[in-house]
């Protein structure tokens, strides 16, 4: 069994809770275990950046601390939270390029009787370890109910594919691990451009025109395509563009009904898990009817046709690379 | 002491890029620290550590090296050895009891002037904070310097 | 000799000092700023989400820094509206930290209480006093000081997604403690001291 | 007790008007060196206003002649700058030239000093310097070696093709090497050429006939250079011809193969994945030379054991399927790299859509797109093969000037750029949007051919192009693609809707340029082009004697540049030619066999394979003439069994002395 550090953030407990549910649903079939660290302490979000430099990177740096103290052969820490991820990451990548940031922080630690030597510790999103750890293979043997019949717009948001400080995903852009797990889960993954496009951040609570249009921007998009839900891998996500859809389409003056699901539910949907058991329901925009597309019998799966089939007309340029590789990942490997 | 210390630098400089760019800071006459006197080698990769020992026994302060840019070496890649000699030297320096710092790895190409007039004045300054050379009892554990100087007995 | 007038140093004739603008920002951005590399392409302002709302590019920003312009960059709303997506960062051909220098802009404006519209700085200060406080963020309470403060008219509308998320067990009505609250506090204390010393 | 005898050593210190006197006391210098370091051999000092001129020269050889000098100290500029001049003095006197050595007080002291005591004391250490070393100088005779007047030049493009009529129409020898089925390289896929518009094949193609008909010129296209050794003069090259299963004998390039082959295939390299050619086929028309090439992996009588077809129908019998690759052996004396570029992959920028958005085209594809031999006979349409856009929109700088792609300027796509502008705009009448970062438009006549853009109502946008998407906001955005950019000189954001993108993609080096030139031995610089000797003053040299490089295998260039170097270093390898013969200096590295202990540490050492093992021997032994004289090898010899002329152990132990004065006074035990 590997054993990864968690650093869950604020939200899990509070407005992700379904996150929080759903992951530890599908733990135990994955065959991971995540070991909390101890009085974590907020990452401070997007906000504490903004006032206080070596506070802000302290706050931090105390979570990454204390995950030292635990780490007892695990190397990696595991945030499920895009905003927290990114925080920790870039802490952790900060205090070594910046010398003398790094020297600052750690003597604020010790006031706390702590202390962080940056690069301890893999600080990595929950998506990159269940991908790149587990594996989509492991991942599909526990495929019980295919998700087939469902379209979802896989949503990866900014802070996971950006700015990557240590190159983990395929691309800044268009990355396609969100997209490679849902379809091995069975589900039809729709064409979704705008997928690592922003949710709106902080500014559902500073400027909410701001927010409105980005938000607008993501489900309309969505709904254009013809998708049942969006997946996503954040709560902030999560909670933009589920708790304020009805107040943007109050707004705007459309009916958007796009329902928000973690793809830790999405899993556990697939591994055959009871929707309770998921924390299916919490979203304020409902799921039940896409989930209908899935929930009585499950349909043989039609082989995925392929998006631009073209009988006539100018040969397509392959995607891959020139090299070869799917992915400038590799491609720089 | 130190205060006053003037040391006594050598360094040594590839014919194609580092030499070169000494020959621009004097063409565009700028200016640097009087305590680094150069030796011209064709190429950083004849640099043999026995130099850089001979320089620091006989009563160099410090040692700058200086080559072309990795990958800009006109000799392809011997550079590259420059640096790997570089780098065990230090160790070497080391376990004789001498501070590693006195020896400095600079690449600086042939258009970099400026960069080399500052990092010599850098050095020079370094060199200055560490004080003289204290051989101490290093200088007889010297195996490399079989050669005793003759050139003293052919004066006497 | 003419007067150097208000008028005469917006259009660029600066008072010397203010060149060293540029500098100031850069080393006060965590990691390498690379702020100087700038080359005016507007990569950053193209590929900006919230642009529109933006009294000034990214860009155009950078540009005012360079020519001193400390008042007119700090009174910008532009580091406020920036929601962090990275776009930019990762697309400027000249590896600007530009999302990390508009964190930098805004702890800036705080502290010469220069921006305007205090709703950001009021949202990320309230924010960070129930971090301080708790040591873990409280939904409820920001969003109750912060929505009855500057956006009264929303609540009505919002009414209905706040009792859905407190029905629904998202939103719980008391803040949780950390337990070693003392520590996170001495660290805090000191490295405050730090961030004015330095 | 020594017995070694001193050598005489005369030690001349120049003013160099006040530019050293101004800041060394010169004569005291020259006093302090006649007194001090007369117990290492100095017999005379003297000093001269300017001993770079007639004047000065004739001094140091009268004193030579008169007083018996036997080494020679001159304190003045670089050695870069006169160090020939004083070699040459002394030889007009009878005295070996490598027994002169100059001190450089000038650009290392009085250049960069202002203080006159510390500048004539570091002048004093320089001078001590060069007289301890001059002293273990040995004198050197200069390596000639005979030069063999065929020329080997390794690619077909335009700048290859120019250098090789230049050496042919001399009269000289010229094998022509390329890897693609024709010569022509990259110019042959273009439709017109800025700034003028000419048509690429109307300039090319008789070029290309007089390359192929040549009787000096031997083409050996659908070929690779698998193997190098020698040196200037005579190189020993091994080509591989690979198997064309066409007997070039009795082929006449009627073309009847290619019209009946049953296998269609993309064509990715010359007609950009954007059009088909055959399992047998030329790349293009005016293919030079006219033979097919059979492509074994799509060959359907390859994979499957039937077809034939083109035997069948082959008037001449000249399908062969069992030819087998062949290797040629050439025996040159100079060799010109032409390899060219490759185009940057713009699928890596991701957030251009390239390879997810069919609308998005790179340049090369357009190339072949507005190309009246082209997929669509000219006709700019869309991927769909039929509709004309109605907005087009160009992006420049693809992959270039990005410090997450490459970092320097492509040189070409401005023009390229406008030259699409302009081609759309006469052909489609579409909207045109250029969007450029800056527009570079130096060079003969074409800043001219921007304003005439200008005049055709292309629009210009300043602000590099955040993204190309398909995620339409408004009504008038459904299904175009739309280009997000900050329009710079307004400061505000911009989404134009465009039905067809143009990205143009930036030059890269070869992706094999690295192993090319190891093979050549000659180096790449950081971004991969191969590396010059000089550049500025010589462009078309490199630090390896008698191989060259021409074109955009060296760096970015247009048309008119990669044919003025093709020109210029053809030039560089006749006036080799007609010498004959080369001296080479003599500062080599060599072997005492008796010392040597047979490890090899030295040979993997040498970037020009010039240190051989001897197996009857069990000793490692040097090539003089294959031997740069980096040192690298005396660095590493652990039995010090290799010594370097001109920069032997003695000379720069002898130097570190001198420059420490250590060897100024005697010291008691």
């Amino acid at each position: 069994m590997n054993k990864y550090l968690l650093y869950p953030g604020c939200s899990l407990e509070s407005s992700a809770k379904a996150y929080a549910e759903s992951l530890n649903a599908i733990l135990e079939p994955l065959d991971i275990q995540l070991e909390e660290i101890e009085d974590w302490n907020c990452c401070g979000a997007t906000e504490y950046l903004g006032i206080n430099l070596i506070p802000a990177y302290s706050l931090i740096a105390r979570n990454l601390a204390l995950a030292v103290k635990q780490m007892d052969g695990a190397h990696t820490l595991v945030a499920p939270c895009s905003a927290c991820y990114l925080n920790l990451a870039k802490a952790d990548h900060y205090m070594q390029e910046r010398p003398a940031l790094g020297t600052k922080v750690n003597e604020a630690l010790a006031a706390g009787g702590l202390e962080y030597k940056p690069g301890t510790l893999d600080v990595r999103h929950l998506l990159d370890v269940l991908i790149y750890d587990v594996g989509l293979d492991a991942i599909k043997k526990k495929v019980t109910r295919p998700l087939s019949g469902l379209k979802v717009a896989p949503y990866m948001g900014c802070m996971l594919p950006r700015p990557d400080y240590k190159h983990r995903w395929s691309d800044h852009e268009h990355p396609t691990e969100l997209e490679d797990l849902l379809r091995v889960l069975g589900a039809d993954v729709i064409d979704y451009p705008l997928t690592t496009s922003c949710c709106g951040g902080h500014m559902t609570q500073i400027g909410p025109e701001t927010a409105f249009e980005l938000i607008c921007r993501l489900v309309a998009g969505a709904d254009e395509r013809g998708a049942h839900l969006m997946a996503t891998v954040c709560p902030m996500c999560q909670l933009n563009l589920d708790a304020y859809q009805g107040e943007m389409n109050g707004y705007f003056g459309t009916d958007y009904h796009m329902p928000i699901l973690f793809f830790t539910q999405l899993m556990g949907l697939a591994f055959g898990k009871d929707p309770d058991e998921l924390g299916i329901g919490t979203e304020l925009v409902s799921s039940r009817q896409a989930l209908m597309h899935i929930g009585v019998e499950v349909p043989a799966a039609p082989e995925p046709t392929a998006r631009r089939k073209k009988e006539e007309g100018l040969p397509m340029p392959s995607r891959l690379l020139r090299n070869g590789h799917k992915h400038e990942k590799e491609a720089v490997r | 002491m130190t205060e006053n210390f003037e040391p006594t630098i050598i360094g040594f400089t590839c014919n194609w890029c580092s030499y070169r760019a000494a020959d621009l800071a004097g063409t565009a006459r700028m200016k640097y620290a009087p305590n680094v006197r150069l030796i011209r080698l064709m190429c950083s990769g004849r640099l043999d550590p026995t130099f850089v020992l001979r320089a620091l026994s006989s009563g160099a302060d410090g040692v700058m090296i200086t080559g072309c840019h990795p990958g800009e070496c006109h000799y392809i890649e011997q550079n590259y050895k420059a640096l790997r000699r570089y780098l065990l030297l230090k160790r070497v320096l080391k376990g004789l009891g001498i501070e590693p710092e006195r020896v400095k790895l600079i690449w600086a190409s042939a258009a970099e002037g400026a960069k080399f007039a500052s990092e010599t004045t850098a050095f020079v300054e370094e060199i200055r904070k560490l004080g003289p050379l204290n051989w101490g009892k290093a200088r007889d554990q010297l195996p490399v310097i079989s050669e005793p100087i003759q050139r003293e007995e052919v004066a006497a | 000799m003419p007067q150097m007038t208000d008028e005469r140093v917006r259009a660029g004739l600066m008072r010397e000092e203010d060149l060293s603008l540029l500098h100031e920002v850069s080393m006060k951005t965590a990691g390498v700023s690379r702020l100087e590399m700038c080359i005016q392409c507007g990569t950053c302002g193209g590929s900006c989400p919230a642009a529109a709302d933006m009294d000034h590019t990214p860009r155009m920003l950078f540009a005012m820094l360079r020519a001193g312009m400390r008042e007119e960059v700090l009174r910008s709303n532009t580091p406020w509206i920036c929601v962090s997506c990275y776009h930019c960062v990762v697309r400027c051909p000249q590896e600007v930290h530009i999302a990390d220098v508009m964190y930098t802009l805004k702890s800036m404006a705080i502290r010469a209480k220069l921006y305007q519209d205090s709703t950001a700085p009021h949202f990320s200060q309230t924010f960070v006093g129930m971090v301080e406080t708790f040591g873990r963020g409280f939904e409820l309470g920001l969003a109750s000081r912060h929505y009855l403060r500057y956006f009264p008219l929303r609540l009505p509308g919002m009414a209905p997604m706040g009792f859905g998320m407190i029905t629904k067990g998202r939103m719980p009505l008391a803040p949780r403690k950390i337990k070693h609250m003392t520590q996170l506090k001495a660290i805090l204390k000191r490295a405050k001291h730090l961030e004015l010393t330095s | 007790m020594s017995e070694k005898k001193l050598e005489r050593v005369g030690v001349y210190v120049c003013h160099c008007g006040t530019n050293i006197a101004g800041t060394v006391d010169v004569v005291s210098l020259a006093k302090w060196a006649e007194e001090k370091l007369k117990h290492l051999g100095v017999v005379v000092a003297r000093e001269y206003k300017f001993m770079c001129s007639s004047l000065g020269q004739e001094l140091i050889e009268k004193d030579i002649k008169e007083l018996g000098l036997t080494r020679v100290v001159v304190a003045a500029c670089s050695p870069h700058l006169h160090e020939k001049t004083f070699r040459t003095a002394a030889k007009n006197a009878g005295l070996n030239p490598y027994l002169v050595e100059l001190a450089s007080i000038r650009e290392q002291v009085s250049w960069v000093h202002t203080d006159k005591a510390v500048a004539t004391e570091k002048a004093k250490a320089v001078v001590a310097g060069a007289v301890s070393r001059v002293i273990e100088n040995k004198a050197l005779e200069e390596i000639k070696v005979p030069i063999n007047p065929n020329t080997l030049i390794v690619g077909g493009g335009i700048a290859g093709i120019q250098a090789a009529l230049e050496i042919a129409n001399a009269g000289f020898h010229v094998y022509l090497v390329e890897r693609e089925p024709s010569i022509g390289g990259h110019m042959a896929q273009f439709d017109k050429t800025f700034p003028t518009l000419d048509c690429a094949a109307c300039i090319l193609t008789p070029r290309m006939v007089e390359a192929g008909t040549h009787p000096n010129i031997t083409l050996l296209t659908w070929s690779e250079v698998v193997n190098v050794s020698g040196y200037v003069g005579s190189f020993h090259v091994t080509v591989k011809k690979k198997a064309r299963f066409v007997n070039e004998e009795l082929c006449t390039g009627c073309a009847i193969c290619q019209e009946k082959c049953p296998k269609k295939v993309i064509d990715d390299v010359f007609e950009a994945g954007l059009g088909y050619r055959k399992a047998i086929y030329t790349p293009f028309a005016q293919a030079v030379p006219k033979f097919p090439v059979l492509d074994k992996e799509n060959c359907t009588y390859f994979i499957k054991g039937t077809c034939k077809a083109c035997e069948k129908f082959c008037p001449t019998q000249a399908i062969d399927f069992n030819q087998q690759d062949q290797y040629v052996d050439l025996d040159v004396g100079n060799i010109i790299l032409a390899t060219g570029y490759d185009l940057f992959d713009a699928r890596r920028v991701s957030n251009y859509g390239y390879g997810r958005l069919p609308n998005v085209f790179t340049n090369l594809e357009f190339e072949r797109l507005s190309n009246a031999a082209g997929p669509t006979s000219g006709n700019i349409v869309l991927r769909d093969g039929k509709t004309t856009p109605k907005s087009v929109g160009i992006i420049h700088c693809v992959g270039s000037r990005d410090k997450n792609f490459n970092n320097y300027c492509s040189v070409i796509c401005c023009m390229q750029g406008l030259k699409f502008a302009h081609l759309v705009h006469e052909r489609t009448g579409a909207t045109v949007y250029n969007f450029y970062i800056d527009m570079r438009t130096a060079y003969k006549a074409y800043d001219e051919f921007y304003q005439r853009v200008l005049e055709e109502g292309t629009l210009f946008v300043r602000g590099k192009v955040a993204e190309v998407t398909d995620a339409a906001r408004y009504e008038h955005e459904k299904g175009k693609l739309i280009i997000q950019v900050e329009d710079t000189l307004i400061g505000k954001q911009r989404r134009i809707p465009v039905d067809m993108v143009i990205l143009s993609s930036g030059l890269q080096p070869r992706h094999d340029a690295k192993a090319v030139g190891k093979q050549f031995g000659i180096s790449c610089s950081t971004d991969g082009w191969f590396t010059e000797k000089h550049p500025k003053l010589d462009p078309v040299a490199t630090m390896t004697e008698g191989i060259y490089i021409a074109g955009c295998a060296q760096g970015p260039k247009d048309i008119p540049s990669s044919v003025a170097q093709g020109a210029a270093a053809s030039a560089r390898v006749l006036d080799k030619i007609l010498q004959k013969e080369v001296a080479l200096e003599p500062i080599k590295a060599s072997i005492d066999h008796d010392k040597c202990s047979g490890c090899r540490i030295c040979n993997g050492l040498c970037p020009f394979n010039a240190i051989a093992f001897i197996e009857d021997d069990q000793v490692s032994d040097i090539n003089p003439a294959l031997c740069q004289g980096c040192g690298t090898c005396v660095a590493a010899c652990p039995a010090g069994a290799i010594s370097g002329t001109g920069f032997s152990d003695e000379q720069i132990m002898a130097q570190i002395d001198g420059l420490l004065f250590r060897n100024l006074l005697p010291v008691e035990a």
